[in-house]
């Protein structure tokens, strides 16, 4: 039984009682202001509310239900009180412009958050304000620009990223007016130093690098892809998309980066909310220190307050109307107080630990990893090439068949660099038991795809949909509801 | 697990970071703390920011949210999945995703919505640059704002289109409107988009229906950034003028989500169908799966950064979308009728404080109509007035000094309908008394 | 897959951090005191806790997933503000023996439920202390017999019941050292009058009746019953667990009850927990007044109080340890207040609404309905007899196949005198179109009973389980997990 | 639908209730209020009790709850479903009370437990029903109560179980434990139970294993009332004495519901394989379905108001399930490390309590050892140290002179795990400074 479309549920007069004041005075404003029809809205009671996105909540797949080693997504546990505390009363009425008065319970935490996240990353400033790793990325990329410019050297317009970055490197290193220059990684996953040492130049402003890159490997050479950029009179970019990896084992900042940003909806465990709200908090070094975006909480004496334009005039300004994802910070703040700097470390421990585990097991059950002789960071690649050649059965039929068994998929087809690949992050909240559990699914699967390849071609069978048709969802384009458009027609 | 790993510790497990790089613990990270000592710390921090009853909006305004809302859109399944890759194990949330689309489409008047951007200050900006790689008939990566918009709207989209050498060029106010008269001065000028904000940042309406229509006359695409709560009741996008505008954007926090020192909202962004291969953004589409039977899939993603990667039309990936599962509940449970409610006495709760407090000597109510944010004109810097009400626990609105110094010593009120009239009389009788109390300086 | 029992989830040593204290003193009472082993708990991670019950839910029908006609139980949708409001931190925090003083907030709305309840009733005093509706019937009976005996009328011990009444009733006579007594119920579902004439005497202590009766029609001849009883010196008892029949449409003080208990949780939407908590408050006559069971909100100058044995000396005393289930008591103030007068009369309005539509339905369709002729209250009786004897397929066939097709079952088998009897309760929160489905699953099935009966036996198949060895269960009596007790060997 | 049905109106719906019975409106109710109205009202009601410490226990204890307890418990499948009688559309909560069995039986030692009943007072009325009922050996109706068993448990079971013509015997206590001396004049009597409470209501430890005995010896049943928290450290019924006790009740408060003025909460009762069938209440039973796989069901419900009705034994229906459901959580997040933790650390939180207070003149420590509540003698009445302390926001404890007047001047006084040392030292110097500065009267 599928769920109806809320608009189905609807009937002409019906509605939740309650929410909306009972009789308030008509408009009195000029008719030409008005709008003529009431928008189309569902017209429903609150039970039809709650029964039909009860029901909707469980057609998904979440880490509250099922494993979910989405690999480069960190699909970990969110404990449930960071989520009560950010949610208390006062938090969640406090307005954004309340002066900081009204708000040094509040501004605190920030401040705190501010000194924990100089401490995990070994950077000298940090700005809360990016909501999302992409536009800490835009925030990174805009400061080396601002950086440059400050300096006199506007032409330094190239942004190297490795073939196996993120999509959001490129694309960032767009949108901030630079051009994306991409780089190989070598046989053994870390970056190809001569091919970085040809893209050098005058030109460059800077490398976007994840560390471990997104292949699971940590890039060994760090020190040398420092000193060539730098060299070059370029900055480094680390993507901390996951910190999990070396949370309280290395710091990027020794690394030689000059910035970073930190996806505190990853590492510090905060709601991925099918498709966010996120946080891409950024930190600098003392170089990057005055570019940093505004707001930043600061202190005066006793008191919290604001740091704005006006006292940081070389600040790449303001990313959001506000502060950015406020509560999104109040939740990694209570994730950061809970785990204390022993649990941090204790959060890199099990996720690399996890992570080699599974993939030895993998291997040791036959699969194809990567980077075999390497050490897993906090995921990992399986390479499923040489099954997909012999029986037809690819990486997104894999993925299908595990959706049947009661685990959500691993990344497949990241980075585009491998053939036919599972991305593979368990995170350091899965058990033992569970991790088994997935490589004998896995194991089960690949039987069949020599047995009966059609079963597995067939999967997803026990999904609320079989597998859906994406040139139609492009072609037919049909995202708004319509009464008369009935899709099976 | 270590054994079948093959190592004698988990310490070796990180070996392949160079030695010198390694740290063995982390400083000025407090120790752990269990919950209930974080509980006990969290809840004596929130008290200190309670107590207040707040006049502000400009741009986040203070509505009722049921219970409903939250305790569905923190239900786990929701909560704690990822963005829907896996179809077929995501339905929920690309259902709630395709039914917010159908009533941010229906309320604006407009045909595609995306599944939400950071807030409506980044909408605005990505709608901006949306409109500068659709508009084909105008090659120009000017923009016309006009200064009734938002200004820290102004200045964020400023920040992130500036890389792109794309220019927001103001356009004047007057009485609370865009000033159609400085239009002609611009007339030889090519831009790509005009940016019109109903109602404006000053709470007052513009006449979007001529400047819509002189817009489209030269070309232009028209961005018109609304207050979605006000769409209950005003008209929408879809119909300023003889064509409608071209891309509606905004903040979409009044629809069931918190103010919350801010964040996390969620901006919304709707556009005629024409131009949906240029928008940023996540969406999603009905299909069929291979038995025929209708699902929903994450659509277009050609144009985003996991596929095209510099050549994506953003590069946005994690979005909003836990707080577009709220306002879509929300919206469920208030239907076009709770809206309009909504709407209606915000407006009737404004109209009442503002004439209350134009009562006041030394206080002026400036324009009209206005929808739910008025503007006082005061004889003396507000300032001083905020800090002594602050000290009553009222929280008297926003300063528009510094943004709008033409309008003197202004301030910008709002009461939505959760003020009651008890909050209204005691907001002015305070207001008397401090104003009666000083001189003006 | 099933979801294994938490005992299975659990690895040695494996815990949820944080929720006790780090390092407390060790115990220092003689040894003799201390036990010896640990108690077999489970030993596992806050996520497994938080998947594991996460998808237990998700096993259960409920009101907020699914359409629940459970006659007799009224699963009405339960606002969510009313768990929100009663679990304000202030609320939940407040110890049970801290003085009034610190209780007067919640004390105000003990206070004025207690007035909404009479409201509603029509009686002169309430107790709020009754924990369920067995309880609020314990109360009632017990104040009946101190009544009685208060009056030197201890001879006065039978119970006189409809052979129609819930289990329950005739249950606590028993506890309450009374006999059960039971008359038959007439052709039209009234109460056989010349049968009550009959059995009442100088033993009669009183009569319970629900009224709707569980037949789902109104008692018509109730101020006769009334008579009749009272003339033989015996009380009445109204058995008000589904109030919202009648609410605001008749009060059942003027019906000539001497004493009412109401079940809080189905008139006044609490939750029903998956068996509970509820509340079965009891409202009295002024004859009764002085028995109801303490404590009493009662209110003295500005000040909420409590009043106690102390203070009404003749009451039956205290059924629990504190006053009861405070928190169900909160939900019900909530959701009165939000209804209103008027909103009341609306759940009446609505419940016999859905009712009588849903009637008039299945009767159209075929289906032979208890009492055709009459007016259906909140609920009515489908008997399925015939097509059970034409096709073999019972009232639970019936069921079963209805949990197929995402509906919960109606109740079955009671009142037991209906025989193969569904009994149906929409409930005022359910929509038109929810009914019109119910009726067609209920045509489908009947349909398939005669065309393929074996489909409908085999029903359920879509469930976590099929039809369960009931037998098995209590033979084999398996009611506590063991390591190595496998129920499938 | 009125046309389906055939009448005009809904008034005509009602017809059949007589003319004379009938109202047209509620009166002395008020108008119903919106959710933001309520929202206002009652966090106004509930900020007015706010702000108190407690140190109060006497049968309710306030344990930190993790977040994710309640979190869970209140998922609309567990909340909003009723009692598990289709068990195909049930297994959730049938699971889940069968998984509350198992830890119940673990934690007392003992072999069945049912699905719970209303609190720890009815929960003990219950058992002393079921001894009566299933001890065949002594044919009385009478029962022994140990006088150190909570003073309001007997009050309820009295009033519970005396229409039943059942009798509670008290048996004296001296210096907080049960007197043995006295067991000798009852030697002749013939009693169907005794009923010992561990730790006792006076926070003390009784010699439960030479009573079992003497119990056991002469036939009698054994009913243990347990604070549950205790059993993590204490040893469990099932082990007292040479036997163990037969029958284990009390209240489930502590495992994760807050102490919220008096419930709900829920009662626990467990007991010996061989009286199950006297059992009140639900019980869960795994069993498998025709396919042979494993499921739940309710099981022996020959027992139960809904099959045996006047012969039932008991007339319990709603019992506690959403309670017992939190408590299955609570107690799987805790395991038997963090409950040992937590009641470890009340027992020494208390310690420090009493030492302190006893170090202030004219308070004396009356016995111990003590769990985690001890009892305080007074040079004076508490009452009004109750009210003095009161006005600081301190709950200092439960007056025991009304239940205990051979004790004097007694103060019951509990510190849980979440009392910090500053609140105690608080408690400390605020009675300290109360007591110096008002005369022994
Ligand atoms: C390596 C890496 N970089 C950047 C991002 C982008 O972060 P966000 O989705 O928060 O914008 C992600 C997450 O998707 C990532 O995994
Ligand atoms: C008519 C009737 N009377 C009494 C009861 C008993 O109420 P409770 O289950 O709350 O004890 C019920 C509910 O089960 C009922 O429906």
């Amino acid at each position: 039984m599928p769920e109806p479309i809320i608009f189905e549920l609807s009937a002409p007069g019906r509605r939740a009682g309650g929410h909306a004041p009972a009789s308030p005075p008509a408009a009195d404003f000029p008719a030409q202001y008005l709008r003529h029809d009431e928008p189309l809205l569902p017209e429903v009671s609150e039970l039809q509310v709650v029964r039909h996105f009860t029901r909707l909540s469980q057609l998904n797949y979440s880490i509250d239900t099922h494993f979910y080693p989405l690999g480069s997504c960190t699909m970990k546990y969110n404990p449930r009180v960071c989520n009560r505390l950010a949610m208390l009363p006062e938090f969640i009425e406090r307005h954004p412009l309340a002066a900081t008065e009204h708000g040094q319970g509040f501004l605190e935490c920030m401040y705190e958050l501010q000194d924990m996240l100089k401490a995990v990353t070994g950077m000298t400033a940090i700005s809360l304000t990016p909501m999302a790793g992409a536009q800490g990325e835009f925030a990174g990329v805009a400061m080396i620009r601002a950086y440059h410019d400050a300096r006199g050297e506007s032409d330094r317009r190239e942004i190297i990223v490795p073939d196996a970055s993120h999509g959001t490197n490129p694309a960032t290193a767009t949108m901030c007016g630079c051009t994306a220059v991409e780089i190989p990684t070598g046989p053994d996953g870390d970056v190809d130093l001569d091919a970085l040492r040809r893209v050098v130049g005058p030109a460059t402003a800077g490398i976007m690098l994840t560390n471990p890159s997104t292949l699971g490997v940590f890039e060994r050479q760090i020190t040398e892809i420092a000193d060539i950029v730098h060299k070059a009179g370029g900055l480094l970019y680390y993507d901390g998309a996951n910190l999990n990896a070396i949370l309280g084992r290395a710091l990027p900042a020794d690394m030689g980066f000059d910035v970073i940003h930190l996806n505190l909806h990853k590492t510090f465990s905060t709601p991925h909310g099918g498709g966010g709200p996120g946080s891409g908090v950024v930190g600098v070094n003392e170089r990057l220190a005055p570019f940093l975006p505004v707001p930043i909480v600061g202190r005066d004496g006793e008191q919290y307050v604001w740091l704005t334009e006006a006292d940081r005039p070389q600040s790449i300004g303001r990313l959001s109307a506000f502060m950015g994802n406020a509560g999104i910070l109040l939740r990694a703040y209570v994730y950061m107080r809970l785990l204390g700097a022993d649990g941090m470390r204790r959060v890199s421990e099990f996720a690399t630990l996890n992570a080699n585990y599974l993939m030895k097991r993998l291997q040791m059950a036959g699969f194809e990893v990567t980077f075999a002789e390497r050490r897993a960071s906090h995921e990992f690649i399986v390479s499923l090439q040489s099954i997909t050649k012999e029986t037809g059965i690819s990486a997104m039929d894999f993925a299908k068949a595990l959706l049947d068994r009661g685990f959500h998929a691993p990344t497949t087809y990241f980075p585009l660099l491998v053939p036919e690949c599972l991305l593979i992050e368990p995170t350091e909240t899965e058990t033992r038991q569970e991790l088994d559990a997935f490589v004998a699914a896995l194991v089960e699967i690949r039987d069949l795809a020599y047995k009966s390849p059609d079963t597995i071609q067939a999967a997803p069978i026990s999904m609320p949909v079989r597998r859906l048709d994406d040139v139609r969802a492009v072609r037919q384009l049909d995202v708004v509801w319509q009464p008369d458009n009935d899709p099976t027609e | 697990m270590l054994s079948a790993i093959g190592v004698a510790d988990t310490e070796t497990l990180f070996d392949e970071i160079p030695a010198a790089l390694r740290i063995n613990e982390l400083n000025n990270i407090p120790a752990g703390m269990g919950e209930a000592a974080i509980t006990r710390l969290m809840r004596s921090r929130a008290a200190k920011d309670a107590g207040v009853v707040s006049f502000i909006g400009a741009g986040a305004y203070e509505h009722h949210i049921p219970a409903a809302v939250w305790d569905l859109a923190t239900r786990g399944e929701f909560y704690s999945a990822y963005t829907p890759y896996q179809a077929e194990a995501s339905q929920g949330t690309l259902q709630v995703i395709y039914e917010y689309q159908s009533m941010m489409a229906n309320l604006t008047g407009l045909d595609v919505s995306n599944a939400s951007l950071y807030d409506g200050a980044t909408a605005f900006a990505e709608a901006c640059l949306m409109a500068v790689r659709s508009n084909r008939k105008v090659n120009s990566r000017k923009i016309l704002v006009s200064r009734s918009v938002n200004p820290v709207y102004r200045t964020v989209a400023r920040r992130l289109t500036e890389g792109q050498g794309i220019e927001l060029v103001e356009i004047s106010c007057r009485d609370g409107q865009t000033e159609l008269a400085a239009l002609d001065g611009l007339a030889a000028e090519e831009f790509a988009a005009v940016c019109l904000q109903q109602p404006t940042f000053l709470g007052t309406l513009d006449d979007v229906d001529t400047l819509t229509d002189w817009a489209h006359a030269k070309q232009m695409f028209v961005i018109a950034i609304c207050n979605p709560m006000s769409l209950a009741i005003l008209r929408p996008p879809g119909e300023w003028g003889a064509a409608g505008a071209d891309i509606a954007c905004g903040e979409g926090q009044p629809f069931g989500i918190p103010v919350a020192s801010g964040g996390p909202y969620f901006g919304y962004l709707v556009c005629r169908q024409q131009i949906v291969r240029q928008m940023p953004g996540r969406i999603v589409g009905r299909t069929v799966d291979i038995d025929g039977k209708p699902g929903f899939t994450l659509t277009l993603q050609a144009r985003e950064q996991h596929i095209r990667r510099s050549k994506a039309t953003s590069n946005i990936c994690t979005n909003q979308g836990l707080m577009v599962t709220a306002a879509t509940i929300y919206l469920s449970l208030l239907g076009s009728d709770g809206l309009r409610r909504i709407a209606l006495q915000c407006h009737a709760n404004t109209k009442v404080l503002a004439e209350k407090l134009g009562e006041t000597d030394g206080v002026t109510v400036m324009f009209e109509p206005f929808f739910h944010e008025a503007v006082l004109q005061f004889d003396r810097p507000v300032g001083p007035l905020i800090k002594a009400l602050g000290q009553q626990n009222i929280l008297v609105g926003y300063d528009l000094s510094a943004d709008y110094p033409e309008l003197g010593h202004a301030l910008l009120v709002c009461a939505t309908e959760m003020r009651t009239a008890a909050e209204i009389a005691a907001y002015a009788a305070a207001l008397e008394s401090v104003m009666s109390s000083s001189k003006v300086t």
